[in-house]
C-alpha cells in the first residue's frame, strides 16, 4: 500500500482566528513537495496542521491513516518528522540529548548508527556534542534540529524553512541531504522554503500559498516557470 | 522624521481614547459605589470591605513585583508585617499621630524593599521565591527576640483612629475611608506607573532580560527598585492594617499570610489591574465560605476552592471576567 | 450612624426586669441564649478544633436532657479564625454584630484573645473563659468583660517550682520551651517562683512551633547534665521531648512535662515504658486514665460524647476540656444574677466553691474582686505503668503564693 | 567610528573569536559574514556588551566600549536586532518598539507615579515616533497585537522598528532576512537603504542572504571559526579562494 | 572535639531527613518544571496510609510496599485530575494549585486522622554505633543509607535512562517534546507518580523521629526547599547534599553561635542560601541555564 499523503478540505487556525480555508492536495510516497508563500500565508500553519499542533478540520491522510485529530506525538509515533519554525530545541539539553530525543519513539542499535550519520552530515554536531543546545549559534542550531527529525528515519518529513539562518554552503549540502534521504529511503517530504531555487531543485511537486489558500500548483518545472513566481521567490539569486 | 531629540506631539489614535475612556468611566462608577457603601452597610460588612481594601493594596504592590516585574515574591508578608510594625511601634512607644505612621511606614518597607532588593537582582525565578520565603519565616523569631520594641509575642495593641467631629462618621466608617483613599491613591500610583515608560521596562524586564537590556533598561534598577516599590505599597498596607484591627503580633504575619498573598494574587490575576481587587475579596471572603460548607474541615474546601478557581480561570478571576465581558455583545 | 443598631439590646425580647433592668439582653431570651466561640480549624493548629466538638456535645445534652440552662435552649456558633488574629477580631465582630450572640464563650489562643479583647470591651460583650492560660486574663483589670479559665501558666509554673524546693532542693535544672506567650509565661512564672531557692536554672532552649524537630535542643540541654528537665512545649513537640529524653540512655533528669503536654495522647506514641516516671501537673480528668473508669462524671460524659458527638473520640482530651469548660459556662450562667451580660459578667467574677464537671475533685472555680482566675488549683502526678497517678494534695496556688501581682 | 582590534572570546574550550580586528567608518554599510558558528553573532554580543571578551578592545567614537555598561550602550547610539528574535512576548507590537525608545525617555518611578507634568508630554512624543515607524514598517495594523502569534518575518520588522525608535547612529542587524521571499527581501533591502540615508546610518548586518549582502554592502568581512578571513568590497571577497571554500562553496 | 564532631554527626541526621524529601521536590521539578508546595503533605498523607496499614495489622514491610504503590498510583492520579486542567497555564498558576491541594491534603488527614500524634513503627533498629567518643544511631546511618540509595537511582535514572531523558524533555519543552514523539500528559503522570513514592519514602523516614500528625512535613518542607536550593533544584546529588549543609550548618550555629540561640536558628539556611547564591545563583551542583542572545 503506497503510503500517499492526502490532505483535503483542511480548515486550521488559531483560537476564533482561522488560518488556513480549505487546502486540498496530495503528495505521493517518496515525492517531495514544495510549498512557497509569502510572510504571514500560513505556511507554518499548514506544516503544524500536519503534525498536529493545532486544530484542525477537513483529513489529512498518510497512506490511508487518518492523521486529523490525533496528537503531535500520535503522530510522531506514525513517523512524520517535523522542524519546526524556531527549531525546538531542549535548551538546557546536551546536543546529543537532543538528538537522541529524536529517535525516542524508535529502539534498536540502529540509533548509534543514526546518530553516526548525523555526525556526517553535520560534522559541526559531532564537535559539540555534550554541550548544552542552547548555547549553539543559530545556525548551529538548525542544523541540530534537521539531526533530530533524521534520527526518527521518518516516513513523512516536514521542513519549516530548513534553511534558515544556514551558511550557504550548508544550505545547499542540507537539500543534497534531503535528496539523498528522499531517494535512498523513500521519505515522502513537504518543504517550506524561501530559498525557492534550490526547493524547486528536489521538489518533484510544489504549490504557492497565499492568505490560506493554494493559489498555484503544479510540478516544480512549471512553478518554476511561472512568471508571477520567479518575480516573488526567484528574484535574488544566491 | 529627523534625528535630533525634538519631536513633533501628535494626537493618539481616537480609537484608543474612546477605549480608555470606557475603562474610566466603569472606575469612576466603581469608585461612587465604594463611596456609597459604607452608608448602606451594616458595620460589619463596612469592616470587612475595609480588610479587602487592605488586602488590595498588598496586593498592587505584589503585582508590580510578581505579574509585571516578573519576580516572585513569597514573602510578601514580611514587608505587610514591617509597615505594621512600625505603625505600632511608633503610636504605641513614640506617641505619634497615625496619619504620620504612614508615610513613614511606608518608607521603612520601601528601604527595607530596596535592600533586600539588591541580592534579590541576582536571583530569579524559583530561586528568588525561597529566599523571599526565608524571609518571611525569619521575621517571627526575630520580632520575638526584640521584645522591648515589639511587645514580644504578646504583640502591640493600638487605639484605632477616632474619626474627627467634623466627618460625622462612625468608626468603621472612618476607617473605611481612610483605607479607600489609601487604596484610591496606590491604584492611582500603580496604574500611572504601569501606563509609562517605566511600566515598559518592568515588563520587559519581565518578558526578556536579555533584550531587555540592550534597548537600555538597566535591570539592577529596575528590579531594585521594583522591589522597593512593591515592599512599600505592602508596607503601607500593613500600616492601615494596624489602624484598622489595632493589634499586631508575630502570630498575625506568619508565612501563611504571605502564600496567602501570592495565592490570592494569582487567583485574581496576575499583571492585571483588577487582578488585586478579585484577589482580596477572594483571600477576605472565600475562608468563610469554606467554613460554611464544611464545619468540620474548613481547609479541605479552601483547597478545593482554590484548586477550582485556577481551573476554570487559569489567569485569574480578572482573566475570567475581562473574558465574561467580552462575550457580551456589544452595541455600537 | 448605624452604630446603636448593635450596641444596644435589639437581640433578643426584653428578659430582664426588676434590678436588671436596662441591662444588656442581646443573644438571650427566656427561651434561647446564643453563644459564639473562635477555634483555629483550618492551619497548623487545628489540633485545637476538637475543643468546641465537646463543647457542642455538652450544650446538645443539657439542652436535649436538662431543658437547656435554665430553660434556655443554648445555641453555640463556631468560627474558624485558623490561628490568625486578624481573622479572630472579623469573627469576633461578625458572632457580636451578625450573629448577635448573647457572650464569647471560648476565644482559642492567647493572639486571637489579645487581638479582640479591646473589641468585646469597648462593646461591653462578655468574653468568658478564653481557652488560654495567659496570666494577662487575670491580672489586666481594664478588661472586666474578658476572663480565662484554665490555670494560668504561671501557676502552674509555681506548682513545679514548688515541688521541686520540695524534693530536690538543690536540683539543677534544664529548660526546654516554646518561643511564644505560653512558653514564656510559664518559664518566667518558674523563674520568679525558684528565686530566693537553691534551685538554678541551668541551661534553656526554645523552639519556634515551625521548627520540624527539638532534637538539636535536647541535646544542647543534655549538655547541660542538669538532673530535671522542665519540657514546656505543647503537644507534638512534647512528644518529640519525651522521645529524645528516652533516648539518651546517658542523661536521665526528672522529667517534668507541662500540661498542654501531659494528655496520654502525648505519652503513648513515646512508648509508655519510656516515660516512667515523668511528673506534671493537671486538674482535669483525662478520660484515658484508668482511675476514672468508675466515676460517675466520666461515666456520663463518655456516653453523652456517644450519644451526642459520635463521630467524635472521647479519649481524646480536647473534648473533654470542652466539656469541663461547658459546664463552667452552665454554672456560671446558673449562679449569674441577672440574664444579661452584665449578670454573667459578674457571676464569672464572683465564682465560689463551684464544682464543675470532669475537673478533679478538689479543684472549683473560684473568683473573687481582684482575682480574675477561675481555676487556680492544681494536683502533681507522675507517670507509672499505664497511666498518671496523682499524689500530694490538690494544691490551691492562691493559698500556696498568694495572688498574682497585676 | 568603530574600531575592533584583536577580539577574543572563548567558551570553556571553545574560541568563538580569535584575534578578530576590522574598523567601521561613519555611515558606511558593512557586511559580516562566514559559516555558521564562525562568530558573527557573539561579535555583536561584544559590541552590545552581551558579552566581555578575553582580550581585545572595542573603540566606538574614541571611547572605550568594554568600559560602558551593558544597558548604557544604546545610549551611545547602537541599537541592534537579535538572530532568533529578541521580543516581549506579552507586550504589543507598539509596546515592543516603545521599549526602544526607553533610553529616551526620563520619566522614573517617582515622576511616572505621581504624573509630574514632562511625562505626559514625553510620553506622547515617544509614542508618536515610534507610531511613525510602526507606519513605515508596515506595523501599523498589527501594533495592538501581542507579539507572540504573529509571523516570523513580521516579527523580525518590529525588532527593526524598535532598534531605529532608538536613534541609533550604528544599528547591527543580525540575519534581518530570515525568512523573507525574494520580493520580500528585495523591497526590504529598499526599505533599509531609504532609512539608512535618512538617519544617515552606520550598519552592520550579519546575513547568509548573498544576494542581499552583496547588494546591498560596501564593505564585507567574513569569519571563519572566529578568525578575520577576508575583508574588502563584495565582489573581492566573493571570488576570494578562502571564503568559498569555507563558506560561499562552488556550486551555485 | 569529640562534642563537635558529635554535633556534626547530628546535623547529618537532620540534614538526611531534609534531604529525602528534598529529592522529591528536585524529582518533580525535573520531570515537570514546577515546583511543588504539596509534596509535603501527599508524603504525610502516603505516611499515614503506612500507618493505617499497619495498625491494621499488616507486617511493617508489606505496609511499606503497599504505600508506595499505593503513593505512585496517587501521585499519577493527582496528576490527571488536580494538574491535567491546567496544564499549559502560566507556572505561578499550577504553583498556586498545588498550594491549594496542601491545604486540602493538609486538611483531609486531620479531618481522617485527627490531629492527635500517632506512633510509627522505626523501621530501623535502636542503639546507637560508638566510636572514637561518638554515637551515630543506627536511624541515622539507617536513614542516610536509604537517601543515598535513592539518590543513586534518581541519578541513573536522571542521566542513563531513555524515560529519564524523555521526562526532561518534557519539563524543558512540552511543544517539543510531543513533536518527537514522546506522550507528555503519561510522562508527566509518571514524574508524579514518581515524586510521590519518593515523598512517600522521605514521609516514613522522618515519621519514627519527629512523630506523625497531619503538620509533620509542615517545617521539613521549609528546610527542603532550603536544601534543594541551596543545591541546585535540577541536581539530585545536589539536594542531598543542599541537606546535609542545612542540617550541620543549623545544628552548629544553635549550639555554638551564642547569639543565634535555638530561636534565631532559622535564620542560619537562609544566611547560608543567599550567600550561595549570590556567588553560583543556579545552586551548588545547578546548571547555570543557558542564555544566548
Ligand atoms: N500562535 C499563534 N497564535 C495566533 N495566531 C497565529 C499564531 N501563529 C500564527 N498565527 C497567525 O496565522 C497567520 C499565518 O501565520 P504562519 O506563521 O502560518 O505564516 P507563514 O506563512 O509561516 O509566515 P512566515 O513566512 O512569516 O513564517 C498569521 O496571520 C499569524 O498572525
Ligand atoms: N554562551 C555560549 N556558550 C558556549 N558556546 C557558545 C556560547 N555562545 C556562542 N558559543 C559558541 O560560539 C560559536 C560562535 O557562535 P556565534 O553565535 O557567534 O556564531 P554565528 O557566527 O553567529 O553563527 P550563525 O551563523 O550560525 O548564527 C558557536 O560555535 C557557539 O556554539
Ligand atoms: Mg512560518
Ligand atoms: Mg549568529
Amino acid at each position: 500500500m503506497s503510503a500517499d499523503l492526502v490532505v483535503e478540505d483542511l480548515v486550521a487556525g488559531y483560537g476564533d482566528a482561522q488560518v488556513l480555508h480549505g487546502v486540498r492536495f496530495t503528495v505521493k510516497e517518496g515525492e517531495v513537495c514544495a510549498i512557497l508563500g509569502p510572510n504571514g500565508a500560513g505556511k507554518t500553519t499548514l506544516l503544524r496542521a500536519l503534525s498536529g499542533m493545532v486544530r484542525t478540520r477537513g483529513t489529512i491522510t498518510l497512506g490511508g491513516v487518518a492523521l486529523t485529530g490525533r496528537s503531535p506525538d500520535a503522530v510522531a509515533r506514525l513517523g512524520v518528522a517535523h522542524v519546526p519554525e524556531g527549531r525546538g530545541t531542549f535548551m538546557p539539553l546536551t546536543v546529543e540529548e537532543n538528538l537522541r530525543l529524536g529517535a525516542y519513539v524508535r529502539r534498536g542499535p540502529s540509533v548509534e548508527e543514526d546518530l553516526e550519520r548525523v555526525h556526517q552530515y553535520f560534522p559541526v554536531l559531532k564537535k559539540r556534542l555534550k554541550q548544552a543546545a542552547g548555547s549553539l549559534s543559530g545556525g548551529e542550531q538548525q542544523m541540530l534540529a534537521l539531526g533530530r527529525a533524521l534520527m526518527l528515519r521518518p516516513r513523512l518529513l516536514l521542513l519549516d524553512e530548513p534553511s534558515l539562518g544556514l551558511a550557504p554552503l550548508v544550505t545547499r549540502e542540507l537539500f543534497r541531504i534531503v535528496q539523498t534521504i528522499n531517494e535512498e529511503e523513500q521519505t515522502t517530504v513537504v518543504v517550506v522554503e524561501q530559498n525557492a531555487h534550490l526547493a524547486l531543485g528536489v521538489a518533484q511537486q510544489a504549490h504557492v500559498l497565499e492568505t490560506g489558500r493554494i493559489v498555484l500548483s503544479g510540478t516544480a518545472e512549471e512553478i518554476q516557470a511561472d512568471e508571477q513566481v520567479a518575480q516573488s521567490y526567484l528574484g535574488y539569486r544566491v | 522624521m529627523s534625528l535630533d531629540s525634538k519631536v513633533e506631539v501628535k494626537p493618539a489614535p481616537v480609537k484608543q481614547r474612546r477605549r480608555f475612556d470606557r475603562r474610566w468611566a466603569g472606575l469612576a462608577l466603581l469608585l461612587a459605589a465604594a463611596v456609597y457603601a459604607p452608608f448602606q452597610l451594616v458595620p460589619f460588612h463596612v469592616f470587612q470591605l475595609t480588610m479587602v481594601l487592605v488586602y488590595a493594596v498588598a496586593l498592587l504592590g505584589l503585582n508590580l513585583l510578581v505579574g509585571h516585574a516578573g519576580q516572585i515574591s513569597l514573602g510578601h508578608g514580611a514587608f505587610f508585617a514591617v509597615g505594621a510594625y512600625a505603625a505600632a511601634i511608633l503610636m504605641d512607644g513614640w506617641a505619634l499621630p497615625y496619619p504620620l505612621t504612614l508615610p513613614i511606614a511606608a518608607a521603612v518597607a520601601f528601604v527595607l524593599g530596596y535592600a533586600l532588593g539588591v541580592p534579590a537582582m541576582r536571583l530569579r525565578g524559583l530561586y528568588l521565591a525561597l529566599v523571599t520565603l526565608a524571609i518571611a519565616i525569619f521575621l517571627g523569631p526575630l520580632l520575638k527576640r526584640f521584645e522591648g520594641v515589639t511587645g514580644g509575642s504578646m504583640g502591640l495593641t493600638l487605639p484605632k483612629p477616632a474619626p474627627p467631629a467634623w466627618s460625622g462618621l462612625a468608626e468603621d466608617q472612618w476607617l473605611y475611608f481612610l483605607t479607600l483613599a489609601v487604596a484610591v491613591a496606590s491604584f492611582l500610583l500603580v496604574a500611572a506607573l504601569l501606563r509609562s515608560r517605566v511600566g515598559r521596562a518592568l515588563h520587559a524586564v519581565r518578558d526578556n532580560e536579555t533584550a531587555a537590556e540592550v534597548m537600555g533598561v538597566r535591570l539592577s534598577f529596575y528590579k531594585t527598585l521594583a522591589f522597593a516599590w512593591s515592599a512599600m505599597l505592602a508596607g503601607a498596607a500593613g500600616c492601615v492594617y494596624t489602624w484598622v484591627i489595632g493589634f499586631v503580633s508575630p502570630d498575625s504575619f506568619t508565612v501563611n499570610l504571605s502564600i496567602t498573598l501570592l495565592a490570592g494574587l494569582v487567583v485574581g490575576g496576575l499583571g492585571s489591574l483588577a487582578g488585586p481587587v478579585l484577589g482580596a475579596l477572594f483571600v477576605q471572603f472565600v475562608p468563610g465560605i469554606a467554613q460554611d460548607v464544611n464545619d468540620a474541615a474548613p481547609g479541605v474546601i479552601f483547597g478545593l476552592l482554590i484548586i477550582a478557581v485556577m481551573y476554570v480561570a487559569p489567569t485569574g478571576l480578572a482573566g475570567l471576567a475581562g473574558r465574561l465581558i467580552r462575550k457580551i455583545p456589544r452595541k455600537e | 450612624g448605624r452604630e446603636a443598631a448593635t450596641g444596644g439590646a435589639t437581640g433578643g425580647t426584653a428578659a430582664a426586669g426588676g434590678q436588671c433592668a436596662g441591662q444588656q439582653t442581646t443573644g438571650i431570651t427566656d427561651k434561647t441564649i446564643k453563644l459564639g466561640g473562635i477555634y483555629p480549624l483550618s492551619g497548623p493548629a487545628s489540633a485545637y478544633g476538637d475543643i468546641p466538638k465537646g463543647i457542642k456535645a455538652y450544650f446538645d445534652y443539657v439542652n436535649a436532657e436538662k431543658g437547656g440552662i435554665g430553660g434556655r435552649k443554648v445555641e453555640f456558633v463556631v468560627r474558624d479564625d485558623g490561628y490568625s488574629p486578624p481573622k479572630a477580631v472579623e469573627e469576633a465582630r461578625r458572632l457580636v454584630e451578625q450573629e448577635q450572640v448573647f457572650a464569647l464563650f471560648q476565644t482559642l489562643g492567647t493572639p486571637s484573645t489579645a487581638a479582640t479583647w479591646d473589641y468585646t470591651n469597648q462593646r461591653k460583650v462578655p468574653q468568658v473563659f478564653v481557652a488560654t492560660g495567659a496570666s494577662i486574663w487575670g491580672t489586666d483589670t481594664a478588661h472586666p468583660w474578658t476572663i480565662g479559665w484554665q490555670p494560668n501558666y504561671i501557676s502552674e509554673a509555681r506548682v513545679y517550682a514548688a515541688y521541686l524546693k520540695k524534693e530536690k532542693p538543690d536540683a539543677k535544672v534544664a529548660v526546654l520551651y516554646q518561643n511564644d506567650d505560653f512558653g514564656k509565661d510559664l518559664f518566667g512564672g518558674f523563674k520568679r517562683a525558684l528565686e530566693g531557692t537553691q534551685v538554678q536554672v541551668v541551661a534553656e532552649q526554645s523552639y519556634e512551633v515551625t521548627d520540624p524537630s527539638i532534637d538539636p535542643q535536647m541535646r544542647n540541654l543534655a549538655e547541660s547534665k542538669a538532673d530535671v528537665l522542665l519540657n514546656i512545649t505543647t503537644p507534638k513537640f512534647g512528644s518529640q521531648a519525651l522521645a529524645a529524653d528516652a533516648k539518651n540512655t546517658k542523661w536521665n533528669p526528672l522529667h517534668i512535662v507541662n500540661n498542654v503536654s501531659a494528655s496520654i495522647t502525648v505519652l503513648k506514641p513515646v512508648g509508655f515504658e519510656n516515660v516512667q516516671g515523668v511528673v506534671s501537673a493537671t486538674y482535669y480528668k483525662d478520660p484515658n486514665d484508668p482511675t476514672w473508669a468508675n466515676d460517675a462524671e466520666m461515666q456520663l460524659y463518655k456516653q453523652k460524647m456517644q450519644q451526642y458527638a459520635p463521630g467524635a473520640d472521647a479519649n481524646v482530651p480536647y473534648h473533654t476540656f470542652g466539656w469541663a469548660a461547658a459546664s463552667s459556662f452552665h454554672k456560671a450562667m446558673e449562679a449569674a444574677a441577672c440574664p444579661t451580660r452584665e449578670g454573667l459578667r459578674d457571676s464569672v467574677h464572683n465564682l465560689k466553691g463551684i464544682k464543675v464537671d470532669m475537673l478533679l475533685p478538689g479543684v472549683t472555680l473560684d473568683t473573687a474582686q481582684g482575682d480574675g482566675f477561675p481555676i487556680e488549683s492544681m494536683q502533681l502526678m507522675t507517670f507509672k505503668g499505664q497511666r498518671w497517678e496523682l499524689f500530694g494534695d490538690v494544691i490551691d496556688t492562691r493559698k500556696e503564693f498568694g495572688p498574682l501581682g497585676g | 567610528m568603530l574600531e575592533v582590534h584583536d577580539l577574543t572570546v572563548r567558551f570553556g574550550g571553545i574560541t568563538a573569536l580569535d584575534g578578530v580586528g576590522f574598523g567601521v567608518a561613519g555611515g558606511e554599510m558593512v557586511g559580516l559574514i562566514g559559516p555558521n558558528g564562525a562568530g558573527k553573532t557573539t561579535l555583536f554580543n561584544c559590541l552590545t556588551r552581551r558579552y566581555t571578551p578575553q582580550s581585545g578592545t572595542i573603540t566606538y567614537e574614541g571611547r572605550n566600549l568594554l568600559g560602558v555598561a551593558p544597558h548604557a550602550v544604546v545610549g551611545l547610539g547602537i541599537a541592534r536586532t537579535f538572530q532568533n528574535l529578541g521580543l516581549f512576548p506579552r507586550l504589543s507590537v507598539r509596546d515592543n518598539v516603545l521599549v526602544g525608545a526607553h533610553h529616551r525617555g526620563r520619566a522614573g518611578f517617582f515622576s511616572a507615579g505621581l504624573r509630574l507634568p514632562g511625562v505626559g508630554r514625553e510620553e506622547r512624543a515617544l509614542r508618536a515616533d515610534a507610531d511613525d515607524l510602526l507606519e513605515r514598517l508596515g506595523l501599523t495594523q498589527v501594533a495592538e497585537h501581542p507579539a507572540t502569534g504573529l509571523p516570523f518575518g513580521t516579527l523580525k520588522r518590529v525588532e527593526l522598528a524598535r532598534a531605529l525608535v532608538a536613534r541609533p547612529r550604528m544599528l547591527l542587524l543580525d540575519e534581518p532576512v530570515n525568512g523573507l521571499n525574494a520580493a520580500e527581501v528585495e523591497e526590504f533591502a529598499g526599505t533599509l537603504g531609504s532609512i539608512r540615508a535618512e538617519f544617515g546610518l552606520t550598519v552592520i548586518v550579519v546575513e547568509h542572504h548573498m544576494g542581499f549582502v552583496m547588494g546591498i554592502c560596501e564593505r564585507i568581512v567574513c569569519l571563519d571559526f572566529g578568525r578575520k578571513i577576508a575583508e574588502g568590497p563584495p565582489e573581492e571577497v566573493q571570488r576570494d579562494p578562502a571564503v568559498i571554500e569555507a563558506y560561499l562553496g562552488t556550486a551555485a | 572535639m569529640a562534642g563537635f564532631l558529635q554535633q556534626v554527626v547530628e546535623g547529618l541526621g537532620a540534614g538526611a531527613i531534609y534531604a529525602s524529601l528534598a529529592l522529591a521536590l528536585v524529582l518533580i521539578y525535573q520531570f515537570t518544571g514546577i515546583v511543588n508546595f504539596a509534596q509535603g503533605e501527599l508524603a504525610m498523607f502516603s505516611t499515614y496510609i503506612a500507618w493505617q496499614c499497619v495498625a491494621s495489622g499488616m507486617p511493617f514491610w508489606l505496609a511499606l510496599v503497599v504505600t508506595l504503590v499505593v503513593s505512585f498510583a496517587g501521585g499519577m492520579l493527582i496528576e490527571r485530575v488536580i494538574i491535567r486542567p491546567v496544564e499549559g497555564a502560566p507556572e505561578l498558576t499550577i504553583v498556586i494549585v498545588t498550594v491549594g491541594l496542601f491545604i486540602f491534603v493538609n486538611a483531609a488527614a486531620g479531618w481522617i486522622w485527627t490531629f492527635l500524634i500517632k506512633d510509627f513503627p522505626n523501621p530501623f533498629p535502636g542503639g546507637a554505633l560508638e566510636a572514637a567518643g561518638i554515637s551515630v544511631g543506627f536511624s541515622t546511618l539507617g536513614v542516610l543509607g536509604v537517601v543515598a540509595l535513592v539518590m543513586g537511582l534518581l541519578y541513573v535514572l536522571f542521566q542513563y535512562t531513555r524515560i529519564g531523558l524523555g521526562m526532561r524533555a518534557v519539563a524543558t519543552n512540552p511543544a517539543s517534546a510531543r513533536l518527537v514523539g514522546i506522550r507528555v500528559g503519561r510522562t508527566l503522570a509518571l514524574g508524579w507518580g514518581l515524586a510521590s513514592t519518593v515523598g512517600a519514602v522521605s514521609g516514613v523516614l522522618v515519621a519514627p523521629l519527629l512523630f506523625l500528625e497531619p503538620n509533620m512535613m509542615g517545617g521539613v518542607l521549609i528546610y527542603a526547599f532550603a536544601a534543594a536550593t541551596l543545591g541546585g533544584f535540577d541536581s539530585p546529588a545536589g539536594a542531598v547534599v543542599g541537606g546535609l549543609i542545612v542540617g550541620v550548618a543549623e545544628t552548629l550555629a544553635g549550639a555554638y553561635v551564642g547569639f543565634i540561640g535555638s530561636d534565631l536558628k532559622v535564620g542560619v539556611p537562609l544566611v547560608i542560601i543567599l550567600g550561595v547564591l549570590l556567588v553560583r545563583p543556579q545552586g551548588l551542583f545547578g546548571r547555570a541555564a543557558v542564555e544566548r542572545a
